[in-house]
């Protein structure tokens, strides 16, 4: 547990400062920021004043620098364009991020593993071949695409949901949350079906793959053996035996489902860090960009924390950090 | 009762001195107020001045409307005026202040409560104009107030029509109507302004009916909105240029060649050639085509009946004949290859006009490619000159010429500021002597006549070519009813319930 | 047989341990406190053995007590921790160039898994001809009589060369493998539970292939396996293995008829066969230890019935207690 | 008694020298829909690559395209009634058709170029880490690890902010977002074949390590790659639209259908729907016939590989 | 004549693959006493662990039973409804399978599955089914049950986890006991425990026990009654020691034969020729027929079956009496 706890840490500072320099260095050859920021009227004299103003005539090294240095402290400098920190720029969007990844991932499970069940017991079915088909499909349309179309198809045709933005929040645990309203909730429906569509699919395919090979199992036949009734056989058997990957898996897609929030909340305007990241790439807000970044990724370093020790709690055959 | 905006851009931030661009300006007018407004087309009205005079060359006096308050009751005075211009050089880390709006102030001078004059290096002509730019804050809430003061609304107390009750960072801004205001009796009792900078989104969350109005309708979007009976459209022309800047300086200019892909000296120099690429473009059928309509064939940097405009200047004629002509007398009869480079997220169809250029120079024989960017990789290497031929917009923000003939056609000093825009470094002594003349002349005719002269010269030289200035749309619910800007704003007050 | 002394195969002290190092952050949390250590299993821990050639030599053991280690190791396809092994008397480490391919090529293994150890990508002609065309023992143009040859010997219809592996039954996989090893001549086959897997009619055709290939080309052999019945069979000495030592080393009939070292005995005892009938089993209890965490002194104290207090700290040393058959036990060297 | 045994082998002609390819493509088409995809791809791919010869306008060539024809819907012929424009043209008066093959071209020609060389590159470098093992091995590993556990379109994101807008650039971006998957599969593949019976043999007739390496063990690690990388073909196409789609991927000039999408996107509500929802449909059927493709071939590939 | 404890007749399971119908087990019949050890050995893929599995109503998908009886103390199996036949799984039969390895699920402890055994035939408290679990592991020689059986499967051994399974079989004092090669993935030492703990608690609770191998050696140790299966059929059944003693049909006496044994060391061990055909197309008349050194012209038609005293009975042709 500590040699694990002590590699991946060290792993992950490794991870952050490279990633940090990587985008430091990215992003200061890609332009000069005040070139966007400035209006075009602006006098020269004007302009030193704003690239003086936010650092950016000190070489690279230097910013850099400050900027470790300021990290350290847990300050990731000013967002040039908001002058607020940067890290509270983005944990003010964060809650809304979150709450998409979270509710898409629910949709995945509560409709994915129930149809990978499906799918799997009724293989040679017509019902468990077009689930399969279905999960081809989810596996294949683009997000974007499938975006655009249900919002062409539910806010503009049918004018059922709304197309875009969050809608009301309230607070819960002071956390703006929309889940707990029906306007909220109605705003969350669509980029959340959006999101949730791959790994609705992924969820199928996985949970079809462990019924299979688990129901070709000794321990399934040898639980019927015993005169288990089938629903405590699967219920309990089989479904302890398909989580472990299911779970496994779908929280390291947890991750993907963050980073793919940048595509939904684009197309649906949802207010989160994923559409600030966008914004911010588009005007070169470094320190929004380097504190997302270290933000997601710290985030994925934890997540996948989280599944290791949720799987060697789950498969009590597997010792926390050895390979799987 | 509500009314739910949806824009297309995002305030950065709500502090008024902040950041110097349009989405920020617009959210400011809602809470504060400046000394002199812009009407619709962009003329000069009392705001918190109900005049201003120059006493002098040197000194324009301004005296401020009576029993203005303060959202806290508190009345506004000259103290307010003196503290914002004061503040507004000493904003931290302001990536574009209002800092130049207020350079040509050498000394505030508070004569009483209601009067104050500014003095003046030498002859500013401008300082109406450029007092019209920024929002007056209160002293007794500005001082050593951060952005995020105002962000949270702390700060953010000002003499508008509206306070600001909350900004949901990302979802929405929301205000609530101040009562005691001076002015205009505000229709509304709420605000909710949306950005939602997805055209697609916005446009269906005002059919689904989540907004009541939203601003910058994507072109293509209008015909059918128009003919939605629960919609209706505002139009307005607006004072955004989309022209061309050339190459008109280095002999030796990076993106173009002779057919075979070799070297040539710059053929941007000769204005013949500038003139053939001016005449090469169909402007009518840009703007009906790519804009739907939606843009105005342009001559000058400002569409009729601003300061400086030229009565004699027309937009040049699709004349591919005579562009092949001109080419042919310049030296080129088989034209030459270039590569034009354009925004691609940054115009109304920016990306389609630079493509659409690229396909009208070629039939001419100037065998073009097209490259597109973001802004974020465009406006930096355009800035290093490492185009030749390029799409760029000029939003004149102060409404008369001078403010985009000293960018765009001076010749570029960056001492004095002149030409900071002028990426072509088109270089024309006559016209900046017109221009700087003009910039010292306070009586307004013959103030407007150097700059007319200015403006004939430098696009009879063909400076820059103009292409169009683009319409901005509002769309709205059919009850409903905006008076459009010029300038592009989105402002509740001119937004009124129709009959 | 073979009147020669030098021994075919012979090693000297031949260990193997696998060890799982730790990685650093494991020192840094060692070095903090935490109780992480390496994983080491010896697997063979210095082993005396000697194949003279021409002879049988059964390997018998439990699961996991090295057998499949020890081959590897004489074959030469796995790199020893520490030990020598002589060649025909010469030590295989000071083998070069054509020598050390002659000790390769003449020490063959026939393995396990008649599925896993046959390439699924390949046809038969390929996995057959292969070696022998690299050695050049055969040119392209001969290879088609040389297969027939070495197929038919084997029991294998030589105009199978163009299938593959899945398309035989096992047995059959089990003779193309034997084929495989044959095809390069070998003097020697170390044959790992190589009829573990086949059913006992099958079991049986490949068992009289080994012996008929053995009295035909007068192969020497190391013939590993857990069932003594087979071993019996076909060998003329066996080494008794427990957990990396071999405990005992003797002729079959010294083995069978009057068993020395405990384990052997109990093993023996253990055998099911079929002519004792309505037997009382008997068994041995316990398990064998896991090679992580062998016990102390002689590995087999924790289940041997006639332990002393000399078994639990001291390990015990091999003893010649006849000509040709070596025990390694402390009652062997009780007075 | 050699005599008695040659016999046991059953006289089965229907399986003798049937090469594994051929037989793996007989299984492929017994499944109809994988069948019916494979064909689509095959159609795909073939219009394509002819798209300059049978597109009936080159929407690259500035004079063969009019903006007087912009936004002309399906069925239309342009002004001087030269052409008809089957799907409809778009804002700058391309032949949607003619646009439909070109951006298939590229968006096909991006994803296979980009699979294949990462699946190079992964596969060099997964077979060296296994081949050399140890600390090279390790590190190797932790960088692929590393890559691995964020997601595609972040990295590509990051990439892309950096690099800029081109074919090349998306292709790089898209090499190195995959070539880490490639390295983990062919390693641990490798390890897993390096530990069967068969290696072990092959190590025992004294063939040379390099030999067993790339005759032995490398082919059987093939199939599974062909199926990732069949696979990822698809989703690597899927991600060059997306990424097209936020404006960060291909240049206006060289549209691949997700930039085709993206431009129309604006237009989709507005009526000219074709713009997008042609382009659309035609990643969509890509994508979706190599995916049936993908899956068919996991099925028959991988079962034999588990025996 | 009482009634036996199991009574097989003409019990027909066939496979309806793609490839065609595979007759897995092809018309066997068998009887099983009270406090009987019977064993079935055969070649792998003869049908032994299907007749198991047919006993158990747990022939897999495109598996059915097709035709014959099955009679448990003379209630007929193959009638029942899905309810009574989980009732009867494990209470009144139990049956161990071949890889401890893989009987046990991995990822519940083997009190859950212990106790859920319990309690899905007998309503009795969560508290007495542990007890019970814990006395079943004692009785199979698991030192310390009662913490062990908090254990997870993972943390036993080959022989401790076959042990568990036998435990869990156990629990509900079924009359018989179905072993499916047991052993056959374990040591020989730990086998030898194994079979010594099946013996006693034979001999303690006279319970029946089927104990299917295809390692005659065992049977000879531990059956009293033997029942050969070739391509799904028993060709030859009878006490374990005049089977084996005096094997009157061809193959048993070739499966015999090639038992390598004290007597003959050295010596080549006889050998069946050839291999078991497939279950799909299986040859008409006799089924061993290809294999078979007396095979004529009548073995072209269904051989007959020759009952014999005490038992014993073939079913050849030509058997070798
Ligand atoms: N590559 C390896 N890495 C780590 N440990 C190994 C390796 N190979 C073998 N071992 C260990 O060495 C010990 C001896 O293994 P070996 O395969 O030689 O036993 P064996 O006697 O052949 O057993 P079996 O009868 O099961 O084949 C075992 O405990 C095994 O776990
Ligand atoms: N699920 C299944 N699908 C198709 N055929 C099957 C299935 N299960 C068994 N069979 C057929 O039944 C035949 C007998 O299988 P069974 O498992 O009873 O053999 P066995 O005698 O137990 O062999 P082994 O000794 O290998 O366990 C097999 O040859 C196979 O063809
Ligand atoms: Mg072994
Ligand atoms: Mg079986």
């Amino acid at each position: 547990m500590l040699a694990f706890l002590i590699r991946r840490i060290s792993q992950s500072a490794v991870v952050l400062l490279v990633m940090s320099l990587l985008v430091f260095v990215g992003v200061f050859y890609i332009g000069n920021p005040i070139d966007i920021l400035i209006a075009p009227d602006a006098s020269p004299a004007e302009y030193a004043r704003a690239v003086h103003d936010l650092g950016l005539d000190k070489p690279l090294w230097e910013q850099y620098g400050i900027f470790l240095k300021g990290a350290l402290h847990g300050d990731f400098g000013n967002s040039f364009v908001y002058n607020e920190p940067a890290l509270k720029v983005i944990l003010d969007r964060l809650p809304a991020t979150l709450e998409l990844a979270f509710t898409a991932m629910l949709i995945a499970v509560i409709f994915g593993i129930p149809l990978g069940m499906v799918a799997g017991m009724k293989a040679n079915h017509w019902i468990g071949r077009n689930i399969m088909r279905f999960s081809i499909l989810g596996f294949s349309l683009p997000t974007f695409w499938v975006g655009l179309m249900l919002i062409i198809i539910f806010s503009v045709h049918l004018n059922w949901l709304p197309s875009g933005g969050r809608g009301e929040t309230v607070m819960l645990l002071g956390i703006p949350v929309s889940f707990l309203t029906l306007g909220g909730l109605a705003h969350l429906i669509l980029p959340a079906t959006n999101l949730a569509l791959f790994k609705t699919s992924l969820a199928i395919r996985l949970t079809r793959a462990g019924v299979q090979e688990n129901m070709q199992m000794d321990y399934v036949k040898f639980a019927r053996a015993k005169g288990l009734p089938e629903t405590r056989v699967i219920g309990l058997h089989v479904m302890k035996n398909i989580m472990i990957p299911v779970v496994t898996v779908l929280g390291m897609e947890f991750g993907s489902l963050i980073a793919f929030a940048v595509v939904t909340e684009t197309i649906f305007a949802w207010p989160g860090m994923g559409k600030l990241v966008i914004d911010s790439i588009g005007v070169l807000d470094r320190p929004i960009i380097v504190a997302y970044l270290l933000i997601t990724v710290t985030m994925f370093i934890i997540i996948n924390l989280i599944v290791d020790i949720l799987y060697s709690i789950l498969d009590p055959r597997v010792r926390l950090g050895q390979e799987r | 009762q509500t009314l739910t905006i949806g824009l297309k851009g995002e305030p950065t931030s709500l502090d008024p001195h902040f950041h110097n661009v349009t989405a920020n300006n617009e959210q400011a007018i809602y809470v504060f107020d400046k000394l002199i407004r812009q009407d619709s087309r962009q003329k000069l009205m009392p705001g918190l001045a109900v005049s201003w005079t120059p006493v002098s060359d040197n000194v324009w006096e301004f005296k401020l409307r009576k029993d203005v308050t303060f959202h806290d009751g508190s009345p506004f005075t000259a103290e307010d005026v003196k503290f914002t211009i004061e503040r507004i050089p000493t904003v931290p880390n302001s990536p574009s202040s209002f800092t130049g709006m207020v350079n040509a102030i050498k000394k505030i001078e508070i004569v009483d409560p209601l009067t104050i004059r500014f003095h003046t290096d030498g002859p500013a002509p401008l300082l109406p104009r450029n007092l019209a730019t920024f929002n007056i804050i209160s002293k007794k809430y500005g001082e050593g107030a951060t952005t995020a003061d105002f962000n949270s609304g702390k700060a953010a107390i000002g003499t508008g029509p509206y306070m600001l009750v909350e900004w949901k960072r990302g979802d929405s801004i929301i205000y609530k109507r101040n009562d005691t205001y001076w002015g205009e009796k505000q229709p509304w009792e709420t605000i909710i302004a949306k950005p939602i900078t997805n055209d697609g989104t916005r446009v269906a969350a005002l059919k689904s009916g989540d907004v009541d109005l939203i601003n910058f309708v994507p072109p293509a979007d209008v015909a059918h909105l128009s003919k939605d009976a629960k919609l209706t459209l505002a139009k307005s022309p607006s004072t955004r240029l989309i022209y061309l800047h050339l190459d008109s300086d280095r002999d030796d200019t990076p993106m173009v060649t002779d057919n075979d892909g070799n070297k040539i000296k710059n053929p941007l120099k000769d204005v013949r050639v500038r003139k053939a690429i001016s005449k090469a473009i169909n402007r009518k059928a840009i703007a009906a085509r790519i804009m739907d309509g939606l843009a105005v064939p342009a001559a000058q940097m400002l569409p009729d009946g601003y300061e400086g405009t030229s009565t004699t200047l027309k937009p040049e004629a699709y004349d591919p004949k005579g562009a092949k002509a001109l080419l042919a007398e310049a030296g080129y009869p088989d034209g030459f290859k270039i590569t034009i480079h354009g925004p691609n997220d940054r115009y109304v169809n920016d990306g389609d006009i630079t493509q659409a250029i690229a396909q009208m120079l070629t039939k001419v024989g100037i065998k073009t490619e097209v490259n597109t960017m973001p802004k974020s990789v465009y406006f930096g290497k355009a800035s290093k000159l490492e185009f030749s031929l390029m799409l760029v917009g000029w939003a004149t923000d102060t409404g008369e010429h001078s403010n985009c003939l000293s960018a765009l056609l001076h010749t570029y000093d960056k001492d004095k500021g002149f030409g900071s825009s002028n990426r072509g470094r088109y270089s024309n002594p006559k016209v900046d002597q017109l221009l700087e003349e003009a910039l010292v002349t306070v009586e307004p005719k013959k103030h407007n006549e150097l700059l007319v002269e200015a403006v004939e010269l430098g696009l009879g030289d063909v400076g820059i070519v103009p292409i169009h200035y683009q319409v901005n749309v509002w769309a709205m619910k059919k009850d409903l009813n905006y008076k459009g800007r010029t300038d592009g704003y989105t402002l509740p007050r001119a937004t009124s319930v129709a009959n | 047989m073979n009147e020669n002394n030098t021994p075919y195969l012979q090693c000297e002290g031949l260990s193997r341990a696998f060890v799982k190092k730790l990685d650093f952050a494991g020192r840094i949390a060692r070095s903090l406190g935490s109780n992480m250590r390496e994983e080491r299993v010896q697997a063979v821990d210095s082993v005396d053995l000697s194949v003279m050639p021409g002879e049988v030599l059964g390997l018998v053991g439990e699961s996991g007590c090295g057998k499949s280690t020890l081959g590897r190791m004489l074959c030469g396809i796995l790199p020893r921790s520490e030990g020598k092994i002589y060649y025909k008397g010469q030590d295989v480490d000071t083998l070069k160039g054509q020598a050390l391919k002659e000790y390769n090529v003449n020490v063959q293994m026939i393995f396990q898994d008649p599925f896993a150890s046959l390439n699924p990508r390949k046809r038969v002609r390929k996995i057959i001809g292969e070696a022998p065309l690299f050695h050049k023992l055969t040119t392209s143009s001969e290879l088609n009589d040389y297969l027939a040859k070495v197929m038919l010997r084997c029991g294998l219809d030589p105009s199978y060369t163009h299938r593959y592996p899945h398309q035989f039954s096992g047995g059959q996989r089990q003779r193309i493998g034997i084929a495989r090893a044959m095809a390069v001549q070998p003097e020697c086959l170390v044959c790992d539970e190589s009829v573990a897997a086949l059913d006992v009619s099958i079991q049986a055709q490949i068992l009289n292939l080994f012996m008929e290939l053995r009295n035909e080309l007068n192969l020497t052999c190391l013939f590993i396996s857990h069932d003594l019945g087979v071993v019996e069979h076909i060998s003329d000495r066996i080494a008794v293995m427990y957990l990396g030592r071999v405990v005992e080393v003797a002729s079959v009939d010294d083995i069978f008829n009057n068993p020395f070292h405990p384990y052997t005995k109990a093993l023996l005892n253990e055998v099911p066969r079929l002519d004792r009938r309505g037997v009382d089993f008997t068994p041995l209890e316990g398990e064998i230890p896991s090679p992580l965490d062998p016990p102390s002194g002689c590995h087999f104290h924790p289940r041997c019935p006639r332990v002393m207090d000399i078994c639990k700290t001291e390990k015990p040393v091999d003893t010649e207690v006849a000509p040709g058959r070596r025990v390694c036990c402390h009652l062997a060297t009780m007075p | 008694m050699a005599e008695n045994t040659t016999e046991a082998i059953p006289q089965d002609p229907a399986v003798q020298d049937e090469s594994l390819f051929l037989q793996a493509i007989k299984e492929f088409f017994e499944n109809r829909v994988a069948a019916l995809g494979l064909v689509i791809l095959i159609f795909m791919v073939g219009v394509a690559l002819l798209a300059p010869y049978i597109a009936p306008q080159n929407p690259y060539d500035l004079m063969s395209i009019d903006i007087m024809d912009g936004k002309l819907a399906p069925g239309s012929t342009s002004f001087d009634g030269s052409i008809s424009y089957w799907l409809g043209t778009d804002t700058q008066g391309r032949d949607m058709f003619s646009s439909i093959l070109y951006g298939l071209r590229i968006s096909l020609g991006v994803g296979v170029v980009s699979t294949m060389v990462a699946l190079v590159i992964g596969a060099i470098i997964g077979l060296w880490a296994a081949y050399v093992g140890g600390k090279t091995d390790a590190i190797i590993m932790r960088i692929v690890d590393l890559q691995l556990s964020f997601p595609a379109i972040l990295v590509a994101l990051i990439l892309l902010a950096i690099l800029g807008k081109g074919v090349d650039k998306i292709i790089l971006a898209l090499i190195l977002v995959q070539w880490a998957y490639y390295a983990r599969a062919i390693r641990s593949n490798v390890l897993v074949e390096r530990g069967k019976e068969y290696v072990e043999a092959a190590k025992c007739l004294a063939l040379p390590q390099r030999r067993i390496m790339f005759s032995h063990v490398l082919p059987n690690c093939t199939p599974e790659l062909i199926v990732i990388s069949t696979v990822k073909v698809a989703s690597a196409i899927a991600l060059e639209a997306t990424l097209s789609f936020l404006g960060l991927g291909m240049p206006i000039t060289e549209p691949s259908l997700g930039l085709l999408i993206s431009n129309g996107f604006k237009y989709l509500q507005s009526g000219y729907y074709w713009i997008s929802f042609y382009p659309g449909v035609a990643l969509l059927i890509l994508i979706v016939s190599i995916n049936l493709v993908g899956d068919r071939l996991r099925d028959v590939l991988n079962p034999r590989l588990k025996r | 004549m009482s009634t036996p404890l199991l009574e097989i007749s003409n019990l027909k399971t066939h496979f309806f693959t793609r490839a065609g119908v595979a007759k897995a087990v092809n018309g066997i019949s068998l009887t099983i006493e009270k406090g009987e050890v019977v064993g079935i050995v055969g070649e792998s893929g003869s049908g032994k662990s299907v007749t198991g599995f047919s006993i158990m109503g747990l022939v897999d998908e495109p598996g059915r039973v097709v035709a014959g009886s099955i009679k448990f103390k003379g209630r007929e199996l193959l009638t029942q409804t899905v309810d009574e036949w989980r009732s009867f799984r494990g209470n009144n039969v139990a049956m161990i399978f071949q890889d401890p390895m893989m009987t046990l699920n991995p990822v519940l402890r083997i009190d859950t599955q212990m106790i859920e055994a319990v309690r899905c035939h007998k309503k009795v408290s969560k508290k007495e089914a542990r007890k019970r679990a814990v006395e079943a592991l004692a009785m199979v020689g698991i030192p310390s049950p009662e913490e062990r059986v908090k254990a997870y499967p993972h943390q036993f051994s080959g022989g401790m986890r076959q042990r568990v399974a036998i435990a869990t079989g156990l629990l509900n004092r079924p009359d018989l006991i179905i072993a499916d090669e047991p052993t056959t993935a374990l040591d020989v030492t730990i086998q030898s425990q194994i079979l010594s703990e099946m013996q006693q608690l034979c001999r303690k609770t006279d319970m029946s026990l089927m104990w299917i191998t295809h390692d005659l050696t065992v049977i000879a140790g531990l059956a009293n009654r033997v029942a050969v299966m070739y391509a799904g059929q028993i060709i030859e059944e009878g006490a374990v020691e005049s089977v084996l003693d005096n094997p009157l049909h061809p193959y048993t006496e070739g499966l015999v034969g090639s038992v390598p044994s004290r007597n003959h060391r050295g010596e080549p061990l006889y050998q069946i020729p050839g291999m078991t055909p497939s279950l799909i197309n299986l040859p008409e008349g006799c089924s061993f027929r290809m294999r078979c050194p007396k095979a004529t012209s009548a073995c072209l038609s269904e051989p007959p079956v020759t009952d014999l005293a005490e038992g014993r009975r073939v079913c050849c042709f030509h058997p070798n009496l």
